[in-house]
């Protein structure tokens, strides 16, 4: 496919919530499939997706399995909104994938240079 | 034109769906192309058959069905998301060994492709949450 | 570059308006619906970014009762309206 | 029924969600009907509920006649969370079901002489 | 102690049902007592016997079979709530003229006066929104 | 007279917690559970109010990963524990 477009997907919700953010997870694979460049912000409770645990729950695991397949899939570009971090008095050390972290003028960038943004 | 419609809330305890009426309606009118609605998460019980509507309340799925047939607009729900949500269409009926299906026609019942392929071949695409 | 901004929560029920305000640049443009209206009513004109424009969907204003606490200077819109946006824009984002 | 308890809804939600907030009115309602000793409490975005207006969309209008079934089931312990209104910028005047204005110890008071207490 | 429950969620996009079942389960192994299980809202369409959930998710519903199987605890959703989200007996089918039932028992639709009277009769009632 | 508080909702989708602190009085408990243990990640003890106690549900702690983000004061309490406060309290309230 000629058409590749900059697909930035904007994940926002709590892990945990049952089925639904395996669901964006899902939505975000399958773009990655179609050959689009696609990248992924993590903001505001969505951050909590990020960390990572030894106690983990069962959910909580199956969720980090799908969160891993995202490198599978070649989709590297992952963000992390640093305010949404820090409101929730988290810090960047040791979050799953590895994100970039990102000041609120990075987010505007980063939206400016993307196609389309889908929320999940 | 060409527009991507995403719709992410449910039908009775959000208003994603009369916004996004809204909003496909008067896209319509002023000229811009809507090839697809695409129901995801909780959207999609929005097609079902089964779903009783009181007679003072608004009937949301009528309204998409009209919209469906006054403009050609294909109505998607996305496939693994209906089926953990019990909407289910014939085939799948008879795949996983269920004793009726309760797709409302047009709805019908897509892959996630189908959503990439939208979102890809687009100028916009816009997200009723 | 522009973008379209879509919030569609009230402030006591999600942070969506804060994390996109502070995400806005000058001229992108903010609409809130629904129970996203109600972000207006403790909002002035001059606390938004620079060149970045707000508009209000009138029928939710209307349907929440908060038409008449909001700062004229939103001007309210209908989904005509909302469509221009749309198209207007180079991209639109919801904010959940 | 000799058994006649103290219930009190607290409502917390939006107007305008779709059938959810008339679900919990008719719960109210049905509550009432089994001659129990109902009170409601409007609080957080649930205030709003008792915004009228006279451009009102056709659904507030149905909203706000099943609020009014609510005297007709001689449910008339309405309460509005005074701390909400202030935060929304809201004042008292004009509500609709003429609430009794609560500070948060009321509140306290208010919660702790039920027997039991249903959100919505 | 006799204990009422009310739960409102939705099955596939909150965690209401899993802290209820665990909630459950606790109470019923502790001695108390548990009739019915109230779904209102959204969590009533856990009881659609359409449901297809994925092989490496739980099945939700199936959890509230066992408890009620295993403790006789019936699972009741409120009628209105059930219609208007297109979950079905085989009256109500009859009824509204729809081609299919899809109540997946031993889940039980039933009327408001129900809960009414579980709320009253109980010592404590909690609520999972 | 003591009532036990229960909040499943996270401070930045829902203002549940600071209404709940503010219409507890000393003797009631407060059950954070689910998203709701977000709430406890800015909390110490000394900000509730006077006589308050406040449970975290370990099970939603440990799935949302900020059990170690706790203040150790909290207690951490299982489906059983839960249970035995919704009997030992007059009446629950689920705040949303």
């Amino acid at each position: 496919m000629t058409n590749r477009k900059r697909i930035l997907f904007v994940i926002g919700r709590t892990p945990g919530r049952g089925a639904i953010n395996r669901e964006v997870i899902d939505a975000v694979l399958v773009i990655a499939a179609f050959d689009q460049d696609v990248g992924v912000l993590f903001t505001g409770d969505g951050v909590l997706q990020l960390l990572r645990s030894t106690r983990a729950s069962e959910d909580a695991r199956d969720h980090a399995k799908a969160l891993d397949a995202l490198a599978m899939y070649d989709v590297t570009r992952i963000y992390v909104d640093a305010a949404s971090l820090a409101a929730r008095g988290l810090t960047s050390t040791g979050l799953a994938l590895s994100p970039e972290l990102l000041d609120p003028r990075d987010v505007a960038t980063l939206i400016a240079t993307h196609d389309a943004v889908i929320p999940g | 034109m060409n527009l991507a419609v995403l719709v992410y809330g449910s039908p009775a305890s959000s208003r994603a769906h009369i916004s996004a009426l809204g909003f496909v309606r008067a896209a319509l009118e002023g000229g811009h192309r809507i090839t697809r609605v695409f129901f995801y998460h909780d959207a999609v019980t929005i097609g079902s058959n089964l779903i009783v509507t009181p007679q003072d309340e608004t009937d949301v799925g009528g309204a998409w069905v009209d919209v469906a047939r006054e403009h050609g607009v294909e109505l998607c729900l996305c496939i693994a998301a209906a089926l953990r949500r019990g909407v289910i269409n014939g085939e799948e009926a008879q795949r996983y060994e269920r004793g009726a299906a309760n797709l409302r026609e047009p709805f019908e019942i897509v892959g996630l492709g189908q959503l990439a392929a939208a979102i890809i071949e687009s100028d916009r695409v816009v997200t009723f949450p | 570059m522009a973008t379209l901004h879509l919030i569609n929560t009230a402030p006591a029920t999600a942070d969506a308006l804060p994390r996109c305000l502070a995400a806005s640049t000058a001229g992108d443009a903010i609409v809130l619906y629904e129970a996203g209206v109600l972000g207006a009513v403790d909002l002035r004109a001059e606390s938004l970014p620079p060149g970045v424009a707000l508009f209000i969907h009138g029928r939710d204003a209307h349907a929440l009762h908060v038409a008449d606490l909001i700062d004229p200077a939103f001007g309210l819109i209908d989904d005509r309206q909302l469509v221009s946006l749309v198209v207007a824009f180079e991209r639109s984002v919801s904010w959940i």
